[in-house]
């Protein structure tokens, strides 16, 4: 067996380049959001947020992170103490793990080798992905147990309930991207609104809403963050996690956060594709990089998620499940027939 | 007994008539300040309170109210007052009824006739000791169960017993 | 207690429950079966206090009892004494008690609804608005007494000090800014799916129950009772003011929320008239140093922003009160909590309880 | 080992600033309200004093998550074993700010029910007198807060073995 240097290069070195790149990816964008966060609700909020260390109060996330690092860490006498550790480590996980099929922007020719912007590609990489970040419930349900807590097993206790209802519309809206693009795997689904000229977004509005509304319930965001619920619950699940085992679920869910903008741009916004793809007079536009293009579109998705946790009030766990079977089940599955029918006919 | 009530009739109806009803259990009757101040007999509280929420229309009990006596020198003066503030709308007529309790003494409690008693029951319970016989749940509601004594009597030190 | 129900202490430490407060419920999955407030948290023994005060000395304690609307307590207090005293106080210091109560109502009002809208997950965005609207009227009563939450700007005898031209430029200014703000609010949460969702027909308590619990103020006035001290017994001239009681007809969350965001414009009504018609004159009578009081008793009650704020005063013909007994509004609007949360889920509980405007400073004395 | 931490070599005061840096820019408060000066903390958090530029913003309602405790108001007898939990549940390294009279001496309550001072039951860091203090002198507290974190040494608790609060 000859090993050559190319070998070595595109076989080992880049896929591990990725691999750490991947990983870091979704920790900055955390960063990233944290601070996007806290002064993208101040602004909506008529104050300042934020500003004191770094420019901007860009540094702030690295001094909570710092803090929350050397804070003691407590666990409770009472507490189930091996799953009360890995309560946190599952949800971050799950959420980092499920970025590896996540195409971050378009292929890029350097020289004869072709630079792709994602870690694994998979036939399935669309099942796998929503198998594994429906896997970070089982965290919070861990966390919301072991705790030994009522308020941390009430939070669990929704977290399932929430989950069970929401994946059914994410499911069914999922299907009709599939059916759309003929393919479970994301690099397939992105280059169809390539051939097609458009992003899905625009030929299947109904899927993507309801993805969004299921998406934003999925990252127990608000309006349906009734597995935190501060006003209810006091912290919900993660009521007796200290220092940096609260950072991971803090992290964890900015980091779903990403990943479901992620799910979001490349099911429904075309990935890496600039705006109208195919239209000739638009061809400057192909000289952006597709990672720019991705990262300003997930940028948009996630200062939708801060916009909408400033306006809305939180919706009760009983609305919360009406919503679901009354609306959004119904309506994505008359969608997928619509979708379906459509397909047969083109 | 009772000056310049006449420019308040619905005050002097409601007096007289509680006269000529309980005759026997009305001790003493004051109008002052715009107020009408019954003083009756601690027994019947409970049957003039549902005669003025029955027939009356008085149909909020607004507070009640403990009084510790033992700084008045007066003959034959129990040690506690207990005070129903009534008032009645629409109309708008306000009505004290006035009891006179001893120590150790349990009142009939006015929960069956208004609910808005319970509370404040307990309020005078937990400040002044009083009894009231036949409340659901007679406890201290402001001092933690394991309190001694009762901070509103006039025995008790304002900085408390250590 | 049956062993199939998950009992859960909310507080004394808790994000919702306005104040040190517990409440021991009894959960069926997530629908409240039964509620039981503890109170006492913040007991500070006000009233034992208050006998070895002389009358003038406790006119700042009033501050600490409801801290959200202090202005409206020292009235409560200031008038039983006065009424008790039998003192005549000049026109001009009732009008600017009137102004002064009436900017204290819009406060708690305002801060209310912020309060309200967090309880139901609303993260804190219209309490940001509606606490700098707040700080608009702070000012004002900075720029008057000096101080801004526990002002004690109502004296026995009349009020400390005359309001002048800028004071009445500010509170217009504010007045303005007030409906501007409201208006805001109104477009954001009035016809919010999500709020109806949260409040309509949760909470519900009809008015006879609402009358038979002694329910008072805006809760009351929800129910469909029309019952407002300032119109129906007049104190410190507001018989001389023209404006509405508004009621609602649910009497649920969302109706008192209405019923309030009226007051609001209503009490704005009212300092309208009020600074027009600003009578000249004293601004204080002649009140004795060392006050003692003849003796007698009284209660007097007003229509504070929480509800029918009433004192006992029972005088012994010394400086100091024999007793003095308060009758707070959120006492006996909390004592209805339990009845109204029955039934509802657990997330309803913060809200009612919001919805009721209750504060432990008044309940616990 | 603790020779070594007396004298404080360069990496572990360099650890030190970049730990205390960490801290003082990181404050999150334990939303915990006890009375009238509550209002005003709120206050402070509000757009028109807004705490949250030196990142204090964020309220923990969970004891678990906070670092500051700001007593802010009358403590009473009822509650004193309340908050002194309340402390203890909250993670080292942790501050106490005794916010208004009430919590300072009592103030003006010298009565059987409330707790005179919460310096009684709790170390207190930064006291800030008033009644309550206004939104500027809880920042003024605030910040002397930050300063004194600035100065504290957390290698020094990490390594030495002996003044260490019991576990």
């Amino acid at each position: 067996m000859n090993i050559d240097i190319d070998t070595i290069i595109f076989d080992v070195l880049i896929p591990v380049i990725k691999i750490i790149v991947m990983i870091l990816f979704p920790m900055i964008m955390v960063m990233v959001m944290l601070w996007v966060e806290r002064r993208g609700i101040a602004f909506l909020q008529e104050r300042l947020g934020p500003n004191r260390v770094g420019f901007q109060g860009i540094l702030q996330p690295i001094a909570d992170t710092i803090k929350m690092l050397f804070k003691e860490d407590i666990i409770q006498r009472q507490s189930d103490k091996l799953i009360f550790n890995i309560a946190p480590v599952v949800v971050l996980a799950t959420s980092l793990l499920a970025f590896c099929f996540i195409p971050v922007g378009m292929t890029m020719s350097i020289g004869s080798y072709n630079l792709t912007f994602w870690v694994a590609e998979s036939p399935v990489g669309l099942l796998i992905t929503l198998g594994i970040s429906s896997l970070s419930v089982l965290g919070i349900v861990f966390a919301g147990w072991a705790s030994n807590s009522k308020y941390s097993l009430l939070g669990g206790l929704r977290s399932v309930v929430q989950l069970l209802s929401y994946e059914i519309p994410i499911g069914l809206t999922v299907l009709t991207v599939v059916l759309a693009s003929g393919s479970m795997n994301f690099i397939d689904i992105v280059n169809k609104q390539n051939e097609m000229g458009i992003w899905f977004a625009f030929m299947m509005p109904v899927s993507c809403v309801v993805f969004w509304i299921a998406a934003m319930a999925e990252c127990n965001r608000s309006p349906f963050d009734i597995v935190e619920a501060d006003s209810e619950l006091v912290a919900g699940f993660h009521t007796e996690y200290s220092g940096i085992k609260f950072g991971y679920f803090f992290m964890a869910e900015y980091a779903h956060m990403v990943l479901v903008s992620s799910l979001m741009v490349v099911f429904f916004f075309g990935g890496g594709l600039p705006i109208f793809p195919n239209v000739e007079f638009l061809w400057f536009l192909h000289y952006i990089p597709g990672f720019v293009w991705y990262f300003i579109k997930i940028m948009f998705f996630l200062y939708l998620f801060v916009w909408i946790r400033g306006t809305f009030p939180r919706y009760r766990f009983d609305g919360l499940i009406r919503l679901v079977w009354k609306w959004l089940v119904p309506l994505s599955l008359l969608n997928l027939i619509v979708v379906a029918i459509i397909r047969m006919i083109v | 007994m009772i000056d310049q009530i006449s420019k308040y009739p619905a005050l002097e109806n409601i007096f007289s008539s509680l006269q000529s009803v309980f005759k026997d259990s009305i001790i003493e009757g004051r109008f002052e300040k715009e107020e009408l101040s019954v003083k009756v007999k601690k027994e019947s509280i409970l049957l003039i309170l549902k005669f003025l929420r029955d027939e009356k229309g008085f149909n909020a009990l607004s507070d009640m109210i403990g009084l510790d006596n033992s700084s008045v020198n007066k003959e034959g003066q129990k040690r506690f007052s207990v005070l129903y503030q009534l008032y009645r709308f629409p109309g708008f007529e306000r009505i004290r009824i006035v009891i006179d309790v001893d120590e150790n003494d349990p009142v009939d409690s006015a929960y069956p006739v208004y609910k808005s008693a319970d509370w404040a029951e307990r309020e005078i319970f937990d400040m002044f000791g009083i009894n009231f016989s036949g409340h659901p749940n007679l406890r201290r509601i402001y001092m933690p169960d394991n309190f001694d004594g009762y901070p509103l009597r006039k025995d008790f030190p304002l900085e408390g017993r250590q | 207690m049956d062993s199939k129900f998950l009992e859960i202490n909310m507080g004394p430490q808790h994000p919702s429950t306005h104040g040190v407060l517990n409440l021991k419920l009894s959960l069926d999955n997530e629908v409240v079966v039964k509620v039981e407030p503890n109170l006492g948290y913040l007991h500070r023994g006000m009233e034992k206090l208050w006998e070895n005060r002389t009358y003038a000395q406790v006119v700042p304690f009033t501050d600490r009892l409801d801290y959200f609307c202090a202005i409206s307590n020292n009235l409560g207090y200031v008038l039983a004494v006065e009424k008790l005293m039998g003192l005549e106080i000049p026109k001009r210091a009732q009008y600017i008690r009137v102004i002064l109560t009436e900017i204290q109502r819009i406060v708690n009002h305002i801060g209310w609804l912020g309060f309200v809208t967090n309880d139901a997950g609303a993260y804190y965005t219209i309490n940001f608005y509606t606490f700098e609207e707040r700080e608009e009227y702070l000012e004002i009563f900075e720029e008057y007494v000096g101080a801004r939450l526990t002002i004690n700007a109502i004296r026995i005898g009349g009020v400390p000090f005359d309001i002048d031209d800028k004071l009445i430029s500010m509170i217009e200014k504010a007045l303005v800014e007030t409906e501007k703000k409201i208006k805001d609010i109104d477009k954001i949460v009035t016809r919010n799916r999500i709020w109806l969702h949260r409040t309509k027909g949760v909470g519900v308590f009809s008015a006879e129950d609402a009358v038979q619990f002694g329910l008072t103020g805006p809760a009351l006035r929800a129910s469909g009772v029309k019952w407002d001290i300032r119109k129906d017994i007049p104190y410190s001239s507001y018989d001389e003011f023209d404006f509405d009681v508004p009621t609602g007809t649910a009497g649920d969350i969302y109706d008192r929320y209405l019923v309030r965001v009226e007051e609001i414009k209503q009490s704005m009504r009212i300092i309208r008239q009020a600074i027009k018609n600003l009578p000249s004159g004293e601004i204080a009578a002649k009140v004795p140093k060392v006050l003692k009081i003849p003796e007698g008793e009284i209660f007097h009650s007003i229509e504070a922003p929480k509800g029918e704020l009433g004192f006992y005063i029972k005088s012994n013909g010394t400086d100091k009160p024999e007793r003095v007994k308060m009758k707070s509004p959120s006492f006996i609007n909390m004592q209805s909590l339990e009845s109204m949360c029955k039934g509802n889920m657990l997330a309803d509980v913060v809200v009612i309880l919001g919805s009721l405007d209750v504060l432990l400073g008044e309940i616990d004395k | 080992m603790a020779d070594i931490i007396e004298k404080q070599p360069f990496v572990l005061a360099r650890l030190d600033e970049l730990i205390t840096w960490g801290q003082k820019n990181s404050i999150w408060p334990f939303g915990s309200g006890l009375a009238c000066c509550a209002i005003e903390m709120i206050s402070t958090l509000m757009a028109r004093y807004d705490i949250s530029r030196f990142g204090m913003e964020v309220m923990r309602p969970s004891p678990r998550q906070a670092d500051l405790f700001i007593v802010a108001g009358t403590v009473t007898k009822k509650m004193a074993p309340v908050v002194r939990r309340l402390w203890e549940q909250m993670p080292d390294p942790k501050w106490v700010v005794a916010m208004g009279n009430c919590a300072i001496s009592g103030g003006p309550f010298p009565t059987y029910a409330v707790l005179q001072g919460v310096d009684k039951i709790l170390p207190v860091d930064v006291y800030i007198s008033g009644c309550p203090p206004t939104p500027q002198g809880l920042l003024h507290g605030l910040l002397m807060l930050r300063d004194k974190v600035g100065r504290e040494h957390p290698t020094k608790e990490i390594f030495s073995v002996h003044d260490r609060p019991n576990k």
